[in-house]
């Protein structure tokens, strides 16, 4: 290999920084930002002996898109199609934890059909987040085939979702009081198909996957995470309910209708890649509980308030927590009293999962770092925001 | 015609012509090796695969080939030149050779001689060089990482296949490909897969490792190392590794068949397309893995081998000399 | 409904907030000196922490801490104040390791200083960015009692209560909800 | 569309002089080219959900000789720029379009990577307004995100600057 200097380096000043100086028999290596498993475009830069981690840093804020910036500029309802594109994967809880806190903020009783509504477009998104994620996750540990069937299963869910929202992945389906639109006639009937459909597939997942001995190799053990790690660093979500934590901010706090529906929050205590594994895997399996409840019970009537296009909420601050599909969604809004928000906050789940991954990565193999990143379910654009 | 024959009957012709017939047929089957490829991962997840471009997809291999041809080639400023290009080739040369004690029919013999078991295995040993030199030459750090890790593996590996390869020699009391195949029978309870199942299990796991095919494709394991050894090479540098990949497999699944699913012997139809259906059963076995199973980690990969492949070929290659040696006391 | 532990915090002001129209339970104001031991309090009691935030006010640059108990409504929100001409807090993230990212993120978009920070350099912008894109201009800040719910203001006496009451209902609450529930201009 | 950024003009403009100079032979060799365009696997935001999406079962690229995902830019015929740029990630685009041998295609697919796209907004500080400020673009797909459909129809209209000629039917109207 070629030696070289770090001081003559140009350029990336967040190599050099990285580079402590002399590193003998260390290397130092930059995944990402374009790399298979940096789900977007994530960059971590690892300092690696052979093949076992030393040190790792991730470098983020390369898709930082400014939301928070644009909040200031635009009305309140102007800046809800931003929240559709923060967490892309699952659009409609952002939508809610937005929608939520300006709701809160003026103090805005959204009708009853409307929160059903809301409940069930939510957890569908939340499945198809996870079926992407169980795909993604299988790619980064070289099963090429399972992201296939969780893409085919997924777009019965945009089917359903694009009949409703119009639109296939950036949902800006809520308004502030309600929802933008009522679902179409065979709504209801279509989801009870979808989730009869998703439950006659799950058990194949397991089997063929789940239960894959190469798979439990790669997964069971790996990324320990206790349950004080994570309080301290703010994990949320599956990561935390995968180290036994029984938290969910739909029970917890509960917003919208959910404790009106009975579901169970999976939890497992081994706080390893599997156990956050199977968290999300019978997550969809909650959602599925979720969705038939509600669907069972839609009330009829109007699906939203009256609210002006353009309103002035009184001064004061308001937030929203919303359990989204990687963990609780934060909205911090606050409002002068004028058009627009004065600051809007967005606490995103991935951000404060994402910051784990030091932690969690050290000492480990590079394979496994592929393999803690991806258990921890990131999206870039909403850790860089 | 009679003169062909006795041009055929020369030695040095009957290598060359084997050669020419080899060149096309790795060629050819390279080919279509990739579209069988995908087409199989295509069956296994559901969805069509190349359909339009040709019938059936069948011309997109072609393409394929033709626009890796076209493409500039790349060479990295601060890597070895030399040994960068010298890489791919060497890849490629010693699939050649291996080609030459192939038994794939029992009348014509190129290079009659009791050691094409020994010239296989030594020059698809060959392969790893081209991979180190591969990784070295590019100057790249996951190129590095990948020759390492193809390395390590391949040193592994070579274990416990030599070990099943030599269980099955004894037993056969010989090294030329041809006789061990005409030492077993037309039906598969003469085969030695039957006969010494352990063996061919650990010879196909140690053939999947020794192609660098999933599970076991660490050295170019896409969502860790990008591509691996071959993250720097465009065009036609990586159209070879990809052609010696598909080479290679095709003399692993033509060794296995070869010692243990007895090669050309077969009922009705000629010894040939007996030989290379059970090649291309093989091959289909190895696609069929790859589309199935998630990739295994570098010290659990080396954990297989050394704890459990290389002790139970140990003890399998022992209980064939046992064997062996009682048979030929009577 | 304010947890007790809040006492140790030292704290100039503990405010009671309605959940159900803030999300918040209790808001907290602190001071730079007092902000490490707060966290201390809390990180023994078991809170996660949620985000740090920042806003530009007229009267400086307003550091909100977010923490929560696992189960429950327990949103605090720890608020500190410090000047815009020498924006300096220590940092916390000695305690809860996690807010590392949280005060880089305050630092990339306000330029807060959180001192004993370990590598506090932009996270979100890139290196060589000049400036703090969140600050406002000067005409464009409001302060406190804009910005805030009147109990609040009231409680840490930024505002009287007599006063403002003729005064409130005519400034903030016929207005809304005049344009909110009246307004179907569609 | 000339790329506005000169810097990038002397690795675009080189032309090699062709090997077989026959037309038949060059034409065959486009076909070819149009008919074995690899992506790189390079997802930036909303848009590369639909890119994978495109590959997946139920639109499957693969059908049309779109198969192989690249990871490394090496491999790669085409960049699709699925997502918004930014100041901190332009650098990044422009190399990995740099490490891409020739002939190369970038298709901007969605509106950020055409215009920045709802992020083009009076007097923003981060997002690059088009990543055809920085490297030349083949091909536009508009959409936020794009159908998966309107990604096959992009990757097309490649095979058809290519050739010169579309290959596959039209799609009816209102069949889709």
């Amino acid at each position: 290999m070629q030696t070289f200097d770090p001081s003559t380096m140009r350029g990336d000043i967040s190599s050099i920084r990285f580079e402590p100086g002399s590193t003998q028999d260390k290397m130092i290596l930059n995944m990402g930002p374009q790399h298979p498993s940096a789900h977007g475009v994530l960059r971590i830069m690892l300092e690696l002996d052979g093949e076992y981690i030393i040190r790792a840093e991730p470098v983020i804020g390369y898709i930082h898109r400014m939301h928070e910036w644009i909040a200031e500029q635009k009305t309140y309802l102007q800046f809800m199609p931003n929240m559709g594109r923060v967490d892309y994967l699952h659009a409609m809880a952002w939508n809610w934890a937005y929608a939520g806190a300006v709701e809160r903020l003026v103090g805005i009783q959204v009708p009853e059909r409307a929160e059903y509504i809301r409940v069930v477009v939510t957890e569908l998104n939340r499945i198809s987040s996870h079926l992407v994620w169980w795909g993604a996750y299988l790619l980064d540990l070289g099963a090429f085939t399972p992201v296939m069937y969780a893409f085919d299963d997924r777009e019965q869910i945009l089917d359903i979702l694009q009949a409703v929202t119009g639109s296939r992945l950036t949902y800006s389906y809520f308004t502030i009081g309600g929802v933008y639109e009522d679902v179409p006639a065979d709504f209801s009937k279509r989801c009870t198909e979808f989730v009869k459909r998703l439950r006659s597939r799950l058990p194949m997942y397991r089997d063929l996957v789940t239960d894959n001995m190469i798979l439990r190799g790669r997964c069971e053990g790996i990324g320990e995470l206790s349950v004080d790690v994570a309080r301290r660093y703010g994990a949320t979500g599956p990561v935390l309910r995968g180290s036994g934590v029984d938290s969910d901010t739909r029970k917890s706090e509960p917003y919208g209708v959910y404790n009106r529906f009975e579901f169970r929050i999976p939890t497992y205590t081994e706080g390893d890649a599997m156990a956050r594994y199977r968290v999300r895997l019978d997550e969809l399996e909650t959602s599925c509980d979720i969705i038939e409840q509600a669907v069972s019970s839609l009330p009829e009537g109007p699906v939203s308030a009256k609210v002006a296009r353009v309103f002035k909420p009184p001064k004061g601050e308001a937030s929203m927590a919303v359990e989204g599909a990687r963990g609780k969604i934060i909205v911090h809004v606050r409002s002068d009293g004028g058009p627009k928000p004065y600051r809007v906050k967005l606490r995103a789940p991935g951000f404060s999962n994402m910051s784990l991954f030091a932690e969690l990565a050290r000492g480990t193999m590079l394979s496994d770092a592929v393999s803690i990143l991806g258990s921890l379910d990131l999206v870039i654009p909403e850790i860089d925001r | 015609m009679n003169a062909f024959l006795l041009f055929i009957a020369h030695p040095a012709a009957r290598i060359i012509l084997w050669l020419v017939l080899m060149f096309a047929f790795i060629g050819f089957n390279g080919l279509i090796l990739v579209w069988v490829e995908r087409k199989v991962a295509a069956y296994v997840q559901r969805r069509p695969g190349p359909l339009h471009v040709g019938p059936q997809g069948l011309l997109q291999p072609l393409a394929d080939a033709i626009k890796l041809m076209g493409k500039q080639l790349v060479t990295p400023v601060a890597g070895d030149k030399m040994l960068f290009w010298a890489a791919p080739l060497l890849a490629f040369a010693p699939v050649t050779v291996c080609f030459l004690p192939m038994p794939f029919e029992g009348r014509f013999n190129p290079l009659p001689m009791n050691l094409g078991l020994v010239l296989i295995l030594a020059f698809s040993g060959l392969g790893v060089v081209s991979l180190c030199l591969a990784g070295w030459g590019s100057n790249n750090k996951w190129s590095l990482l990948g020759a390492a890790r193809a390395v390590a593996q391949s040193v592994a590996y070579e274990v416990p296949l030599l070990l099943s390869v030599m269980a099955v020699a004894i037993c056969a009391g010989s090294l030329d490909l041809y006789a061990i195949v005409r030492h077993q029978g037309a039906w598969p309870w003469q085969w030695y897969a039957m006969k010494n199942p352990l063996a061919f299990f650990i010879f196909l796991v140690c053939a999947v490792a020794e192609t660098n095919r999933a599970p076991f494709d660490l050295p170019e394991a896409e969502s860790e190392l990008t591509a691996g050894f071959h993250t720097e090479y465009s065009g036609m540098g990586f159209g070879l590794f990809f052609l010696a990949e598909y080479a290679n497999m095709v003399i692993v699944a033509g060794v296995a068949a070869a010692l243990f699913l007895g090669g050309f012997q077969g009922p009705l139809l000629p010894g040939v397309w007996w030989y290379l259906l059970k090649i291309y059963s093989i091959l289909f076995f190895i696609i069929w893995l790859r589309w199935t199973f998630p990739r295994v980690r570098f010290d659990q990969l080396l954990n297989i081998s050394w704890k459990w492949l290389t002790p139970l070929a140990l003890l399998d290659f022992a209980l064939a000399v046992v064997v062996a040696g009682f048979r030929s006391i009577k | 409904m304010i947890p007790e532990c809040l006492a140790a915090m030292g704290a100039t002001h503990v405010v009671a907030m309605n959940y159900a129209a803030t999300g918040v339970v209790a808001s907290v104001s602190l001071t730079p000196e007092t902000i490490l031991n707060a966290v201390e309090v809390l990180d023994k009691e078991g809170y996660l922490l949620e985000d740090v935030s920042a806003s530009d006010l007229k009267e400086g640059f307003e550091i909100a801490y977010h923490f929560s108990l696992f189960e429950g409504k327990s949103r605090l929100v720890l608020r500190l104040i410090v000047s815009h001409d020498a924006p300096t807090v220590p940092s916390i993230s000695r305690v809860y390791p996690g807010a590392d990212w949280h005060e880089r993120e305050c630092f990339d978009f306000f330029g807060i200083d959180f001192t004993g920070h370990p590598n506090l350099h932009y996270l979100l912008l890139p290196e060589d960015f000049e400036g703090h894109p969140l600050v406002k201009a000067e005409k464009a800040r409001k302060g406190l009692v804009d910005v805030m719910p009147q109990t609040w203001l009231v409680a840490v006496g930024l505002a009287n209560p007599e006063v403002p009451k003729p005064e409130a209902p005519k400034a903030e609450k016929p207005e809304p909800q005049n344009a909110i529930v009246a307004g179907v201009k569609e | 569309m000339a790329p506005q950024d000169p810097g990038c003009l002397a690795t675009v403009s080189t032309v090699d002089q062709p090997l077989v100079a026959v037309p038949a032979v060059q034409k065959l060799v486009d076909i070819c080219r149009a008919m074995s365009i690899w992506p790189m696997t390079f997802g930036i935001a909303c848009c590369a959900i639909e890119m994978m999406g495109v590959g997946m079962a139920r639109f499957d690229m693969a059908r049309f000789g779109f198969e192989v995902f690249r990871p490394s830019p090496r491999q790669c015929d085409l960049m699709i720029v699925a997502g918004t740029v930014n100041k901190k990630l332009a650098p990044v685009v422009k190399r990995l379009y740099e490490q891409m041998p020739a002939p190369r295609f970038v298709m901007a697919l969605g509106n950020c990577a055409i215009s920045g796209g709802p992020f083009a907004i009076e007097g923003q500080y981060n997002v690059l307004i088009g990543v055809d400020t920085i490297i030349p673009v083949d091909i536009y797909v508009p959409g936020c995100p794009p159908r998966p459909e309107a990604v096959l129809e992009g990757l097309f209209a490649i095979q058809e600057k290519v050739t010169g000629r579309r290959w596959w039917p039209e799609p009816e109207v209102g069949q889709l």
